[in-house]
């Protein structure tokens, strides 16, 4: 779109402007930053109120109508996990493919996966019953001599979620050391102090690119299936369950793409206000966003088919239950709910077969809106709507969240963007080294080869 | 986990073993509890272990046998008394929920007089009796006047005495349900002013005329456990029932046909069967019927049928089929108590006479007692105070002005009123003095019910609060006015209930000692020894019978106000149990509704949960608005409520909010000196106020899930039993497929077979639910609420669907749509105990598994709470704790002083955020155990009976050990009849189903 | 079990009484030799170490219980006399342990019924005869106290063979009684698996 | 290692002038050279032409190792307290797969991480740094002898560094 492209520099990137770009995004934050910061803790407030007075009277303030006995809460936290999952495809998937337009906006998809993953882990808690025993699940000796059972999809969402959250962390850390040491080397004052403790020694010696560089491929190597596998245990919470709607095969595919579909939405929503505001547009360019929108085009297509397959298939089964379920899902008391998400999620990428569209900002920006809101109802419907209508008529029932449950909600995106105003303001949100890594550094002679 | 009122809690208070203030927490560190040690060893009382008191249930006036198990001091659960002819072992919701009077947190705590500020406050027992004393001077004879309930018994004989002695015969005895029609009939054709005993046991067709005798008849549970016996399945013979009532109440759906004739018509219906037979002489009809024969003989099936809608050819084949079996008709129901039902009772005995069935199946008990008041009787006393005739007004045990709002003002116009009320409610609140009685569990006391026998109360435990037995009072009375001549010189009501019994002694022909009787009464609640039967025969009076039908009184709706199986008429409100226990029918708790057919519901333009007024000529509701139930067990045009909500007193659960059915009634006895429980009332619908009603079925309708499932006597005899009504698109699993599975869950099992405590021989628990015998009485739901410490969550947390009921009865209407006939089917629900049970591998820590005795285990203190496993329950049957139930200040808390004395000691309260379940009374199974084991001897089938099974008063739930082939449990598991819910999940539950019978009329 | 944090107690710690002066046996006969003692040798009240001594055990002389382990009672009444020096039989007093869950609390008559005639002047004793006498029972402090989701039928361990002392400690050499084992799950689980006796959860929790 | 006898630390503009002073350095016998970039640079990798790094090894010892614990600890736990639930068995592979699964990709990352660190530091030399090297300056750093200092200033100087300076 015009509007986007005159935005742009034609100066061309260089090593030196990349470093003095990224570096001019850190440093005293104006007031803006401030009033955004005083939005984001009064939410965390909102937030940290609602889930003192459920932990201080119980779950019953939440709107729990059995037979649904998860709700918004276990939608919210599968939400962020999935919104998680682009930040590893972006960092880890795509490297391992050598995608190179990934360097740009790597470190905001992987540090949105990190804050995504910590803000998605809260959840469980926060859902539990007894918070305060919330430990027992974890395996660890102790005098009742009692262990955890490992069946249970529950225990293997620990691992994964807790294994996600480390890996990626990990991940982050690793790709900001040479960037923090770039800042190191620029900055003065109480923030040198604090990059040259956090760049741990990084120079950049061609010993340590030389392991650097193997670490990093091993580490992507690692996180791929990881990404991949989280979600998939995510989604066996629900197939493992005999609950119509819930157990499907197609799940674990189904929900990994929903999640990088979600996730790339989160991308472009962060990305579009991020490169304006750090004036990096030269940086992540239109080009980075036709590329994350044709991911989107096709998690989209892929989404789209599932929600087709899962209804054929509930049809072709013959099985009454499952037939009842997504019969219910369309047209029962939820309808407006499953039509959100088809409308978000299974029409909307449609769009993005117009390229015109794919190298709109604006509207790619309204579109991640749209898709976030989808993609969290896909999670509503999939949990509340299908355990509304289960297997006993006689315990049906109809669930609506009460304003502890958005209270909640509301803090964890506090939480969330809360992380990420610090982040930003504080650590490269564009990496460095992997940028320069893609652009030529200036050469004496021309090399033909 | 918390448990801010656990075991200890309850143990403390009368402290045999230990005690403790309320302890906070309690993982680990535990904090210092105190242990207070008997003075004298009560008698017979082991700490830890539990005695049982034999007395008599006084929720109504059936006359019940009660076992109450007594813990450290304390009544915990109300059960019945095996040895009981009444009840044998069997006790329904109402008579449990006895339990929650004695201990409920709204009863009068010490004597109370109310203030010239029209306030209560209380006075001391001395002052209380001076008052009445100075009164009593002032006063005499006829101006006194003592009302109370049905009393039959010793009370009865002292408050008589005791009005002589002071110069008054003014015994008005009042009761809701007086079967004043019933009784006018019997008075009329054979001149008996007394009430029937039904043999249901010997009868193979049972036809009812609007009496709800598996609900609030006479003696609900006696009729059950007959009716159980004649109606179930039993080796390819089963009876019939027919109900005849514009309604399809509890009873009827048992019902294998429902009739619902015009309103107020159902005389005729039995009156013109009368003249089948007798025009026919097919029944064993007794001579002097010619007294009554122009009677019958005016009442052709053509002309029933102008009166009642019911065809003819129906009425007739109804009369076939009545002489055909051994039978029984009845009437007189108070739901079916119109303006005409004098009639209805007179055709119905009048029907049982042309086929034989007095002295058969129908019984007058030669030792039961003379009827006794009537709503004529009350009105005729408020009428006298109205006109200033009662000096001293003494209430006990009746709360008239809750159903008839005139009383209240009469009542001003009366001196000094004296209410022995346990609870403030309307009656208690008009009058000045209140002198709270024992509750029936703290007396001495004894009852004669209707069907016979003597039956006695002892005091099971240490009065609760400062209150005092009234028969104390009035001799205390006596005394202080110096007209304690006779009877009256007792030292107190125990001695004179012991002179009493010399002379019932006397009366049964013992021949013992008399402390020998008076002990041997006690251990067994009293003596019944079968007197005989009255031989009945037509009175003069019989030939002046007359049969009317009811008129309705102008246009609108027909209202109907029938008792509700749940508060009875009203008295049942304040108990926390009852009001959380749904509807049979509608499964709403905490309120009343109206229900509406659904023809009359498109008319009124109203769907479930609208909320509209309703108006009789006489009334209109303006508290609220009352929600619409919409109906399709319910003739359109007419409309029912459920009597017993809508209290304006009566304690906090009692008060709330809701309308109460009598208003809607007219005033006014009727010819037979009863109330008319028929009206005609307008229905009002402003459009668009709705509320979420508190039911506790999410869906009325199956779906064709195949959850309650029938089938038909006929299929059964053709060897079909095994078709699936109701369950058409469940896709059966293949054999093949079956046997594959079969195979592979063996070899799962292999692996922990010799593993820990898998090792060895094992019971496999389980449990069989007979469909054909349960009448959807809720009895077993509040079994358990009383044996597993169920809370009570209130209106709004129903609402939200979070009743704790561990065992719920669901129940799908079937039918009535598209002219095929409506019926009810029922099913008990628990957990199933599967074998492969879904909710057990989702729990991460190990909350829920299999125990190798095959129970679903459920560990409280484990659970974190994640839910997973109430998701993974295709039954629904998880209940769990959103709030801290039991603890004090909470937003649900469900057992305030003294409510929390009820508490099973042997149970964990548990605690929020934890989910709970039925284990099939793991608690009794454990402590059978260790009872076999301190005996040193092994279990056998029987030795555990659920709390459910226990109280079942149709015997439909089995309970025992799967593994031993000889078990009940075991035999009715493989009956041709069996079935799982959901069997095609491959959970293997426990719990098998045995299919509802239908017996469908012969074509 | 191959990973087992238990607090501090192991079987190893345990203090069996020895089967030969086995004090919970014949505990008719030790009272009976307490009437007799009382009656023939009037007991000075401050000195019980004239009292006579049936067993080998003989109870130290404690005055003051600020010293002992245990909390503080309401009286300072001793174990050690009673069941160590006397002998005098656990289920003398805790009647119920064989039959009932709850192992029972000795009732004001059972106290009475020797201390009608005996332990005259004793300042403890007379605490007993006077709450006896005005009706108002002792709140004893609770020592042995499981959490309420935890089920300890008495009559199964008792008739086991499992020793009062097993879990209870050595009460007969208790001056105060003091909370002896740790009564936590692993030990009780212990014991359990050491006896090869079920550990199913819903054996002690429901 | 660490204890430099001092050497000459040259900046370099150009990536290709880099590379070539580097196989000159080479060349001339000076095998230990410290080359500090901004990224990594193939060309600068190639000439220094190092092998594989042994991080690869950490990794794939602590993949192993998670997967054996995983296995190892989900079957013992399984047998220690045997409970059953839902008619399983007691010790199931397909589930434990999982939690096998997820502690390979734990260790193995963890341990990379850890591998990464050690062979880090093992290469960590305190002298010659030049902060630019973070920017966009390559920075060659030679440990040489003071004899020696000359003719490889010379060398860089020839080849074309921005600045040549000696480091002690």
């Amino acid at each position: 779109m015009a509007t986007s492209v005159q935005t742009e520099r034609t100066e061309p990137n260089t090593y030196a402007t990349i470093t003095r770009d990224v570096f001019n995004t850190i440093g005293n934050p104006g007031r803006g930053y401030y009033v955004l910061l005083g939005i984001v803790l009064c939410g965390l407030a909102i937030g940290g109120f609602s889930l003192l007075w459920q932990i201080r009277w119980g779950l019953g303030v939440a709107g729990y109508t059995p037979p649904v006995f998860w709700g918004v809460y276990i939608t919210t936290f599968v939400f962020w996990v999935g919104i998680a999952h682009s930040g590893t495809l972006i960092s880890a998937i795509l490297f391992l493919f050598r995608s190179a337009w990934r360097t740009a906006v790597y470190r905001t998809a992987e540090a949105m996966t990190v804050f995504a993953v910590m803000t998605a882990g809260l959840f469980p808690l926060i859902h539990v019953g007894r918070l305060w025993y919330a430990y027992w699940l974890i395996p660890y000796p102790n005098q009742r001599q009692l262990w955890v059972n490992f069946k249970s999809p529950l225990v293997w969402d620990l691992f994964a979620i807790s294994t996600y959250l480390t890996v990626s962390t990990t991940f982050l850390i690793v790709g900001l050391i040479p960037d923090i040491a770039s800042f190191r080397d620029k900055a003065t004052g109480w923030r040198k102090k604090l990059y040259s403790i956090t760049s741990l020694g990084w120079r950049g010696t061609d010993q340590q690119w030389r392991h650097y560089t193997r670490a990093y491929l091993y580490l992507a190597a690692l996180a791929t299936p990881l990404v991949l596998s989280v979600h998939s245990v995510v989604s066996w919470d629900f197939a493992m369950s005999i609950v119509p709607g819930w157990h499907a095969t197609i799940f674990a595919p189904y929900f990994v793409a929903g999640a990088i579909y979600s996730g790339v939405a989160m991308v472009i929503t962060l990305l579009v206000p991020m490169r304006k505001i750090f004036k990096i547009e030269h940086i992540i360019t239109v080009d980075h966003f036709e590329n994350l929108s044709k991911l989107l085009l096709l998690t989209g297509m892929i989404v789209g088919y599932a929600y087709f397959v899962e209804y054929f298939i509930a049809w072709y089964s013959g099985n009454p239950f499952e037939r009842a379920s997504f019969w219910n899902r369309a047209f029962g008391e939820y309808w407006w709910a499953t039509w959100t998400m088809i409308l978000c999620n299974g029409a909307l990428p449609w769009l993005l077969w117009y390229k015109k569209l794919r190298r709109s900002i604006p509207m790619l920006f309204v579109l991640s809106l749209f898709v976030n809101l989808g993609m969290w109802f896909e999670r509503f419907v999939i949990i509340v709507v299908s355990l509304s209508f289960e297997y006993s008529p006689a315990a049906m029932g109809h669930y609506t969240p009460t304003w502890v449950e958005w209270g909640i909600m509301l803090g964890s995106f506090a939480w969330f963007f809360m992380w990420l105003l610090l982040f930003a303001k504080n650590f490269p949100m564009v990496s460095i080294a992997e940028v320069k890594e893609i652009i030529p550094l200036p050469r004496k002679k021309e090399v033909h080869q | 986990m918390t448990d801010g009122m656990n075991r200890r809690g309850f143990l403390k208070v009368l402290g045999a073993t230990g005690g403790g203030a309320v302890a906070l927490s309690g993982c680990s560190s535990e904090n210092a509890e105190r242990l207070i040690p008997y003075l004298v060893p009560p008698e017979n009382q082991i700490p830890g272990t539990a005695t049982y008191y034999a007395t008599t249930c006084r929720e109504c006036s059936a006359g019940c046998g009660l076992h109450v198990k007594v813990r450290e001091g304390r009544a915990i659960k109300l059960e019945g008394n095996p040895g009981s002819a009444v009840n044998a072992g069997k006790l329904c919701a109402i008579g449990q929920a006895g339990l929650q009077g004695l201990y409920n947190p709204d009863r009068v705590t010490a004597p109370m007089k109310k203030g010239a500020d029209g306030q209560f406050a209380e006075i001391s027992w001395e002052d209380a009796v001076g008052e009445i004393v100075g009164r009593l001077g002032a006063e005499a004879g006829e101006r006194i006047a003592f009302l109370s309930g049905n009393e039959a018994g010793t009370f009865d004989a002292l408050v008589k005495e005791w009005l002589a002695a002071h110069g008054s015969s003014r015994h008005v005895v009042y009761e809701t349900m007086g079967y004043e029609a019933l009784r006018a009939a019997n008075q009329q054709l054979f001149g008996i002013d007394s009430l029937p005993t039904y043999d249901f046991s010997e009868a193979r067709f049972v036809i009812s005329f609007g009496a709800d005798f598996l609900e609030t008849y006479l003696s609900p549970v006696q009729n059950t456990r007959g009716f159980s016996e004649a109606h179930s399945f039993n080796h390819g013979e089963m009876g019939r029932y027919v109900h005849v009532d514009p309604r399809m109440g509890q009873s009827a759906i048992q019902a294998d046909e429902w009739i619902a004739p015009n309103p107020g018509s159902e005389g005729a219906v039995a009156l013109a069967m009368a003249h089948v037979i007798l025009r026919d002489g097919t029944g064993n009809t007794p001579r002097d019927v010619n007294r009554v024969r122009p009677l019958i003989e005016g009442m052709t099936p053509e002309a029933a049928e102008q009166a009642s809608g019911v065809s003819a050819e129906v009425i007739e084949r109804l009369a076939r089929e009545f002489t055909a079996h051994r039978s029984v008709a009845l009437g007189g129901g108070m739901g079916a108590q119109h303006d005409a039902a004098d009639s209805t009772a007179i055709a119905v005995m009048l029907l049982n006479y042309v086929a034989g069935n007095l002295g058969e199946t129908v019984k007058f008990k030669l030792d039961a007692p003379a009827a006794a008041g009537s709503y004529a009787d009350l009105m005729a006393l408020a009428g006298s105070m109205n006109d200033g005739n009662v000096g001293v007004l003494f209430v006990h045990g009746t709360n008239p002005v809750y159903n008839q709002s005139g009383f209240g003002s009469a009542m001003a116009n009366a001196g000094l009123k004296v209410s022995f009320s346990s609870y403030m409610d309307e009656t208690a609140n008009e009058c000045d003095l209140v002198l709270p009685d024992n509750h029936p569990l703290e007396q001495w006391n004894d009852f004669r019910p209707a069907s016979g026998g003597y039956l006695l109360q002892q005091p099971v435990m240490q009065t609760v609060f400062d209150t005092r037995q009234t028969g104390d009072v009035l001799l205390t009375l006596a005394t202080a006015t110096g007209n304690n001549g006779g009877g009256l010189a007792a030292a107190n009501y125990k001695e004179y209930l012991r002179a009493e019994w010399r002379n019932i002694q006397r009366t049964v022909r013992d021949r013992q000692g008399f402390e020998v009787f008076w002990n041997s009464s006690l251990q067994h609640g009293g003596v019944v020894q079968d007197a005989g039967d009255t031989q009945v025969r037509l009175a003069n009076s019989a030939a002046q019978a007359q049969i009317s039908t009811w008129v309705p009184s102008g246009d609108g709706l027909t209202f109907i106000a029938y008792p509700s199986p749940t508060m009875g008429d009203g008295r049942g409100a304040n108990k926390p149990w009852l009001q959380e226990l749904p509807d049979p029918i509608s499964k709403i708790t905490w309120g009343s509704w109206l229900e509406v057919s659904p023809a009359t519901a498109e008319e009124l333009g109203v769907v479930s949960g609208d909320l509209v007024y309703v108006s009789s000529s006489t009334y209109r509701w303006e508290g609220d608005k009352l929600p619409v139930f919409v109906y399709p067990g319910i003739r359109d045009g007419v409309v029912a409520m459920p009597m017993g909500q809508g209290h304006e007193a009566y304690g906090r659960y009692a008060a709330n909010g809701t309308a109460n059915a009598t208003n809607f009634l007219a005033d006014g006895p009727t010819g037979f000196g009863g109330r008319s429980h028929y009206n005609t009332v307008t229905v009002e619908f402003s459009g668009g106020e709705h509320e979420t009603l508190a039911q506790t079925m999410g869906r009325n309708r199956q779906m064709g899930r195949g959850i309650a499932q029938f089938t038909t006597l006929a299929a059964l005899i053709d060897g079909h039993g095994e078709e699936e009504h109701g369950a058409e698109h469940a896709a059966p699993v293949p054999e093949h497929i079956e046997e594959i599975i079969d195979e592979w869950q063996e070899a799962q099992w292999d692996d922990f077979r010799d593993k820990g405590n898998y090792a060895g021989e094992h019971p496999r628990w389980a449990m069989s639910v007979d469909l054909a015998k349960c009448t959807g009485c809720n009895a077993c739901v509040t079994a358990c609420y009383a044996e597993n410490n169920l809370p009570t969550v209130g209106k709004e947390q129903v609402q939200r669907g979070r009743e704790m009921s561990w065992i719920r009865i669901e129940r799908y209407f079937e039918g009535g749509e598209h002219g095929e006939p409506h019926e009810i089917s029922l099913l008990p629900m628990m957990c199933q105990q599967c074998t492969n049970a879904p909710c057990e591998p989702v729990c991460p820590v190990f909350a829920a598994y299999h125990t190798p005795d095959g129970l679903n285990g459920q560990i409280y203190n484990r659970c974190v709470g994640t839910r997973y496993c109430a998701n993974n329950c295709p039954y629904k049957v998880r209940y769990f704790n959103y709030f801290d139930h039991q603890k004090q200040g909470d937003p649900v808390f469900s057992f305030p002083e003294p409510l929390n004395w009820q508490l099973n000691p042997d149970v964990t309260v548990r605690s929020k955020g934890v989910m709970e379940k039925c284990t099939f009374c793991v608690q009794r199974i454990r402590g059978a155990q260790h009872d076999a084991s301190t005996d040193g001897r092994d279990l056998i089938d029987g030795d555990i009976q659920t709390a459910c099974q226990q109280t079942c008063p149709a015997d439909a739930i089995v309970f025992g050990d799967l593994n031993d082939p000889n078990s009940r449990v075991s035999q009715l598991s493989n009956d041709e009849r069996a079935y799982h819910v959901l069997g095609g999940l491959n959970t293997k539950p426990g719990v098998t189903y045995l299919k509802q019978v239908r017996n469908r009329a012969e074509a | 079990m191959a990973i087992t944090i238990s607090a501090g107690w192991s079987r190893s710690h345990s203090h069996r009484v020895n089967g030969a002066s086995s004090p919970w046996f014949g505990g008719v006969l030790a009272v009976a030799a307490l009437f007799l003692g009382g009656i023939t040798a009037p007991v000075n009240a401050s000195a019980q170490d004239s009292q006579p001594s049936v067993g080998g055990f003989q109870a130290p002389v404690d005055v003051d219980t600020l010293g002992l382990p245990g909390p503080r009672q309401p009286i300072f009444y001793r174990h050690d006399i009673h069941a160590g020096q006397y002998e005098i039989s656990c289920k003398y007093c805790h009647f119920a342990a064989e039959v009932s869950q709850e192992p029972g609390l000795p009732t004001m008559s059972t106290c009475m019924g020797c201390h009608l005639v005996i332990g005259t002047g004793n300042p403890e004793v007379d605490k007993v005869r006077t709450a006896a006498a005005e009706g108002t029972p002792p709140e004893w402090v609770r020592i042995h106290n499981l959490p309420s989701y935890v089920r300890f039928p008495h009559m199964r361990h008792v008739n086991a063979d499992v020793q009062c002392q097993d879990c209870h400690g050595p009460v007969e050499e208790m001056p105060q009684v003091y909370q002896y084992a740790p009564l936590k799950m692993g030990w009780c689980l212990d014991c359990h698996l050491d006896r090869e006796v079920t550990t199913d959860c819903t054996a002690c929790h429901y | 290692m660490s204890k430099s006898p001092g050497g000459i630390m040259a900046v370099f503009e150009h990536v290709d002038v880099a590379a070539d002073s580097i196989r000159a350095l080479k060349e001339m016998g000076h095998k230990d050279m410290t080359v500090y970039t901004p990224a990594p640079l193939h060309e600068i990798e190639e000439a220094i032409g190092h092998t594989s790094s042994p991080v690869r090894r950490w990794t794939l010892a602590g993949g192993l190792t998670g997967l054996a614990s995983g296995f190892a600890m989900t079957m013992w736990m399984s047998y220690d307290y045997p409970v059953v639930v839902g008619g399983k068995p007691l010790g199931s592979i397909p589930p434990y797969i999982v939690i096998m699964f997820e502690l390979t990709i734990l260790l193995g990352a963890l341990s990379t991480v850890a591998g990464l660190v050690f062979h880090a530091i093992r290469n960590y030399r305190a002298a010659g740094y030049d902060p630019r090297c973070s920017d966009d300056l390559i920075g060659i750093f030679v440990p040489c002898p003071v004899e020696r200092r000359s003719a490889v200033e010379d060398m860089l100087k020839d080849k074309g560094a921005t600045e040549v300076k000696v480091e002690v």
